[in-house]
């Protein structure tokens, strides 16, 4: 292999390692904001979406989104992957896919049924993931055909997620006691210490999330690469410093969570325009994210009542939305902004709305069939007292 | 003898140790309880605004002999205080035996 | 006035405080305590399967006065109650004296 | 009934509830607390040496039937016992009312 | 130098900066499985096996391991390595060099006498390890020269650790408490969070341990790499899946620190056949290995009643050894099941079985000696108010 | 671009994201070595120096910094840097900009307002910083001219933060109870497992600052990296081990906190001369700096009484400044004792000067006025009660 290649080859293996730590990013994030009685349960919720999301993908997925296009919908599956040139692409797709399934734990965190969770973040990293993946990222894809960007996935990884998300909070139900009287009550967080490490660490794998994506770095794709890093930290900026300021005028103080989640949602928001909006272009949608992030969180939790304990819906789904649609506005090449017009735009809204309605679907046929046979939710009893002293027998916090 | 049981402001521990110190009360316990009461404090949990009436406050528990009682009562409701509303309660009870697992002593020697 | 002590599971302690509401009982300090008794609870780590009966509770001090001892303790019976072993216990001791550390208040007034 | 307060080291609070089960006592409840006490404990923290009477203890809230009364006293003032300033102390007040909540049983009845 | 061999360098030092990370993550796992009142105790040790171990290295262990041989045996010693064209190699070494000391550490955690631990720590890193690591990766050692693999160190670093943290775990003796009345009982780890991200972060740096050992990335080791990183990927979400089922079905309930360790056993277990198996055989090794994980732990606690509070004989000991004798197996060049019949299954029993006896009896020496000279244990009551207070005068925890 | 420019390139962006990790680290320490009632408030600082530092820099500060210069003294400034070819610096930049304003926060932590904080950050990372920077870095800067070596910032980055924590400490002043009847009282660090955490991802990140302050890999730097790479760890590895034999010889214990702070201070004053002395000078720097570090933070915290939560004066100002003054002594090319005689001393001692005194007078302005007009310190009882209830209206820890 050449040097360029093996350049491109690393960079893959570099960017895969750092989405890897993403895992890591998640739990921390969900376990910091949930209570301390589910902290273990979370735990293994995440840990295996990253296990079964590995060998899931590698046993089949990955073959389901990149295999031979049948009629632009699907790749044709192949059992146990297995090509020797090709294994760092399977690494990087594999974090990836096990990236869409983490975002669901959080939202269903506190009250869903393990077993009937693991079956689902099976069905989603084997199937509702690598379809919709397969239009945009195949190369022959129907979204792809119709000229849809979306570089890094904030449509095809973290919409996903937040879509199924949604679903999911919603058929499994509120927790005990978070709306009451029709008033939504505060259920803290435990440990937001571990939540803002988590959002470190989430922040950092990032680069590679979005680098990665270029799937290369030798030529001229090393000065892409490097702006993509630009745009997504300048995103994450943004949206974290915009989210705090939203909340201080707003309620009063600087709010240590949101701003947390302002930073992801600025992350996912630039995932999918990194390569084409500048600098400037970046910060403004950083901007944007910020401030729509708030108003999500708010308005899911207060008006629709639908009870995330991480807000995960608002920084994957609205915002992976979101951001896919502003690169119709604001890609340096073709946005609205730019003279594009709104061709692109078009085509945007027709990706972010498709995929949505593939990823409600799919999602909402899973745990309804979840719902109905196995059971989506614990007893009653099982979620006052905790998930962890019940499903595994154990507290994980001791003296 | 007699248990006082003071439940005080946990900025207010320091103050309250420094008092019982100088009238010579250096033995008690304190841990960390929620109280219930008049106070309430707002807080805000994601762009959830709500007030609580459960505040952190710090319970000591003293067993002194009788001529202690007083001075160390005195002593507390002097140094716990603000005048805000949530300065907190003092209970007196009567403490029948008392000893020092040590020496085995008995009653107010146990105390001294 | 009467302190009431109550341990009851982690668990029924929004129903509890509710209903202590409901009666104006709205004052009393609780606290995490670790409870030993009939129930036993089956832990399983590392392998080691083990049951134990040192179990997470919670531990509600309440001094009330005289007349509204009845009814707290009621409330208690009636809310803390799943009919499992391990519901918990109450209780009632004797106060002397009770201070309001904000106002200097004695006795029952402090209390109101 | 009795109420027995015992403060005693943590590292003594298995051999004390082992003994407490050998004569039967099985149901009390425990945390941890900070006692304030004669025994000092040397501490460094980035080179400030210094010393300190605030010391990690456990505390024991045992209510038994006065003819368990002796007994239980007596076991805890031997095997708590170490010898050494800072082993603790215990205290013995009277408990009007006892009740189970799962039962509904009142008095001595409640503690078996 | 030209850009194949920068590249080759860059990966190596990426690797072991990934390595470097892997102390973080043993440290993490340490203080999550054992009593917070030995925990800032268990910091200074790891701490101090790092620290002790750059220096060591640097100063003499590494010309130990590589040094001209002396016999096939051992490296000729040399002090204060500085090689200005090896700087890269001489890093990744010591990086290595400090996990295998760090290994006992948890071992023998929440009992032995900090002083002690750090002699003990020292001569691991310059001479125990050093010269068993001599007999294979040197290239003149006599393993090497009876075709034994270990690519990545299941045995040479694994093994090797984990034999002597079964030694210092006996010599030592079980914590007050473990076992009364021939039964064992359970001593709860602290904080399964830290536990948590601790394997995050020593997954995460396995990727280096093992991608790293190819020692280069151009040409045609780039897609070797690439296979490496997937293998050892696939073993260690086999063997968490595997270790979560079988403690399902065993116990009753998915026990969350097994399955951690069972990621740990799968990495372990990988490490020495990740170039040489496909990613199949590393599914399978991992499956192995997340079975072997759970009842070896049973049986070194409830069996053996060897008082080892995270696991780390079995991760790293019994792992270690068993993927070593897989590699026998499975090597797609030469195992058992590809039809190269009996013989390199042989020197690897050869190889796990020479070393191990190495390691048993070089570090049941130094224990020995230690413990009849300045003693290996704390006393009684240091031990029952936690090291920390008496070892270090603070708790970590505070208000 | 050529394979050799891209791997220079690969090589800064990599670096720039393990520094980028570095913020992770600081917070966790002074997380950890704070008491937990501010631990939110401390996230949020660290974190706002994170978003601002990366806005501030990208929008003002990187001009100022390595714009034309204006008189060897200022870049010409520019607002929204934005030029496709150096992204790469811009990013790798901007991360080191964000570490200096943060070296200021564990300072003045537990009882500083936080709107005043944010405000000296901004003005740190895009004036105060950015100037001094020019001095050395951009090349036509009055100190490069003069040959002062500060190859990776001891002095630039540390040593500003540091001297800027002095300043601000003394402004801010103690907090309550920490000095009374003129002694100095302990204040514990509520958890030291954080800060430990913290310490070894700043070690991790620290490979990136010094490893990527090369701006090179190809070619010669290769050897050039690797070696920075092991003095690195050398130096750090030596200083942690000192700190801990000095306390524990001086203070009849080994001390945990002061033993992580001794890694720092290794870290910090190898930073300097990292790529100009050899392993055996690094060595002996960290051992000077592990002794230095320890009287440093006594003399500070008892003789001067200016109250540094986490060491951060001693840490990053003395250090730096120190570290930078030993390269006149172990470069080996041009130290003293290297037969260098005191030339290299002399202008070492001229750049430590002048940029301390920069780095005083300016953020003394700052916070002076700062405190003349919005104020520097929170209300005594939002300091009692702890900034998080009073400034975010939440608590980190819950249920
Ligand atoms: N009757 C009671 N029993 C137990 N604790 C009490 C009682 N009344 C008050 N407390 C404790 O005292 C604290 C302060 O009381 P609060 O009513 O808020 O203020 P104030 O005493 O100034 O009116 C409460 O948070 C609670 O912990
Ligand atoms: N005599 C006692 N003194 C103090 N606490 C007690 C006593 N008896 C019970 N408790 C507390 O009550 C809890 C519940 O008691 P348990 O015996 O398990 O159930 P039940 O009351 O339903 O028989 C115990 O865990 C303990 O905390
Ligand atoms: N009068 C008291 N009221 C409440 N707790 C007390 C009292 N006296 C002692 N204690 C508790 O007992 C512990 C041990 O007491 P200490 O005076 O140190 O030892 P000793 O009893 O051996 O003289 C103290 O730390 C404190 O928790």
């Amino acid at each position: 292999m050449d040097a360029n290649a093996v350049l491109d080859l690393m960079w893959i293996l570099v960017a895969g390692i750092l989405v890897f730590f993403m895992q890591a990013g998640f739990t921390l994030v969900e376990v910091g904001f949930t209570r301390s009685k589910n902290a273990g349960n979370i735990v293994m919720k995440n840990f295996m979406d990253l296990c079964i999301g590995s060998l899931g993908f590698w046993a089949l997925g990955y073959t389901v989104m990149y295999g031979e296009s049948i009629g632009s919908f699907i790749g044709k599956p192949n059992l146990f992957y297995d090509n020797a040139e090709d294994m760092h692409n399977l690494f990087f797709q594999t974090v990836f896919a096990a990236t869409a399934a983490t975002i669901v734990s959080g939202a269903v965190a506190g009250r869903t049924k393990f077993s009937t969770y693991i079956i689902f973040s099976f069905i989603m990293t084997v199937i509702i993931y690598p379809i919709s993946g397969h239009w945009v990222w195949q190369g022959d894809g129907w979204l792809t055909q119709l000229g849809f960007i979306d570089f890094a996935g904030s449509t095809v990884v973290h919409s996903v997620g937040g879509w199924a998300a949604l679903v999911g909070a919603i058929v499994v139900g509120p927790r005990i006691g978070k709306y009451t009287d029709g008033k939504s009550n505060a259920i803290l967080g435990h440990n937001l210490i571990f939540g803002a490490l988590g959002v470190f660490i989430l922040w950092l794998g990032w680069f590679g999330f979005n680098g990665g994506s270029e799937l290369a770095i030798s030529g001229d794709s090393a000065n892409n690469v490097s702006r993509i890093i630009i745009t997504t930290n300048l995103a994450a900026a943004a949206a974290a410093l915009t989210a705090m300021i939203v909340t201080w005028l707003y309620y009063g103080r600087p709010d240590i969570s949101m701003t947390l989640n302002g930073a992801l949602a600025g992350l996912v928001a630039i995932t999918a325009g990194c390569a084409a909006v500048s600098p400037m272009g970046a910060f403004i949608i950083g901007i944007i994210a910020g401030v729509v992030v708030v108003f999500s969180i708010d308005f899911i939790d207060k008006k629709l009542k639908v009870d995330d304990p991480v807000g995960a819906i608002s920084v994957h789904g609205v915002n992976g939305a979101l951001g896919t649609l502003l690169v119709g506005v604001f890609a340096t090449d073709g946005g609205l902004l730019y003279g594009g017009g709104f061709t692109q735009l078009g085509v945007q809204a027709i990706g972010v709305v498709s995929i949505g309605v593939w990823a409600v679907v799919t999602s909402f046929i899973v745990f309804y069939v979840l719902k109905k046979t196995i059971g989506v939710r614990v007893p009653k009893e099982e979620e006052i007292d905790g998930l962890d002293i019940h499903e595994h027998k154990t507290n994980v916090y001791n003296d | 003898m007699k248990k006082i049981e003071a439940i005080i402001r946990k900025s207010k521990f320091g103050e309250v140790k420094e008092a019982l110190h100088q009238i010579e009360v250096n033995f008690f316990s304190y841990w960390d309880v929620t109280g219930v009461g008049n106070e309430k404090e707002g807080h805000v949990y994601r762009g959830i605004t709500y007030s609580t009436s459960d505040i952190q406050r710090r319970f000591l528990s003293i067993v002194v002999s009788d001529p202690f009682l007083e001075r160390t009562v005195e002593a507390i409701l002097k140094t716990a205080y603000t005048g805000q509303v949530g300065d907190g309660k003092i209970f007196v009870s009567d403490i029948e035996e008392a000893y020092r697992i040590r020496t085995k002593e008995k009653g107010s020697d146990s105390l001294k």
